[in-house]
């Protein structure tokens, strides 16, 4: 497994492919690949944002995440595991989340990508504060609950 | 004993600073911490704790050289 | 949405972010990707596979895939969607499927991306024939249900 | 009329050709399509049929310049 917390702009598309390559273990086993990607939009409950700054706890980032892909690794047969996460100053359009499961089988992928993503959203020590085009900053409260559409 | 304590996000802009260091006697829970720290501001709702980097309640208790940290609701990914 | 058969192997990890770029209505709008990605693997059921022919019928799987996008369309809110299969003769490590979902929420993609793919397991013509390493080919009977961590 | 019948994968290499061109005078059944073009050899069980590249029940209806395909479950992805 891999955790990666990043301050500049990340390019998952290639993020991606270089760590699959690097793990030699997956060349012929892994069936199924099951990726998501966050990435920052232009607006956000009705106001126009033209940037964010995401603020992390080091150290318990990386804990965590750890605990959360151990935990995957537990309930599912997966081959590895990459979360990639931005910190800092970020732009519209850019990525802030990158995970990805490689796994035989894609139940297993599937499963396992998305209880990844939903444990760090309610449990990884980030927090996002939005710069609005209008004027102003907020933070971000809540993170909503990815099973119902939102979020 | 000596605890540090943490905050983060807007918590850290609400009590504008980042860190405290405690000397503390009798070993306390996190709630007294906070209270400690922050005899003039009652609990957030919400509030956040973890002792050296992993979540506890409460009323965990803390120890020495234990690093405790407060937070309001994480909103990575 | 994009629906694309392709004889030669594609890397969907370049496939993928030029569909995006050549999206334009998706700058600034998507907050969530979700993207599957299907693999040949060099072993199944037991015994090592040195290659796969993947039959399919021509336009029929065109249509199938697209009522099934249109079909995922209907059941989420969706600001794009690539479904991208290989046919013909195809080795070990190659991608056979790339399904990738754009959404303005996680929940969404999430959603649409699996539901997509396992409709395609189910009801796109596509027939896989396996050679095997000890001698010898054989179709693919049956594929399985990806909710229950298999195939 | 005039019904294209086609065969995939594993169907056709049982059957050794792809394609049949069947004449027929009154509308009848995509089951009585197969049993036409293959009376010597009964329904395989799973048989999928499609008309004109839509997937149908057996007791479907053809009409003139129809192209039916019957093959095995499919297995892509």
């Amino acid at each position: 497994m891999a955790v990666k917390i990043v301050e500049a702009a990340f390019d998952p598309w290639q993020v991606l492919p270089a760590h699959q390559q690097s793990v030699s273990a997956l060349a012929g086993k892994f069936g199924a690949t099951s990726v998501f990607v966050g990435t920052l939009r232009d607006f956000n409950e009705g106001d126009e944002v033209h940037g964010m700054h995401l603020e992390h706890y080091p150290g318990m980032t990386e804990n965590q995440l750890e605990k959360i892909i151990a935990n995957a690794q537990q309930q599912w047969r997966l081959l590895e595991v990459l979360v990639v996460h931005r910190v800092g100053a970020i732009l519209p359009n850019e990525p802030i989340v990158l995970v990805a499961v490689w796994s035989s089988h894609r139940g297993d992928a599937f499963d396992a990508s998305r209880f990844i993503m939903e444990a760090l959203k309610s449990q990884a020590p980030f927090w996002k504060k939005e710069y609005l085009l209008a004027g102003g900053e907020r933070w971000v409260l809540n993170n909503t609950d990815g099973y119902q559409a939102a979020g | 004993m000596t605890i540090t304590v943490h905050y983060f996000a807007s918590l850290k802009e609400t009590l504008g600073r980042s860190d405290d260091e405690l000397s503390i006697t009798d070993a306390i829970t996190v709630r007294q911490v906070w209270q400690l720290a922050n005899p003039e501001m009652p609990l957030p709702p919400n509030l956040l704790a973890a002792v050296n980097m992993e979540y506890v309640e409460l009323d965990f208790l803390v120890a020495d050289d234990d690093k405790v940290a407060f937070f309001p609701p994480v909103t990575g990914g």
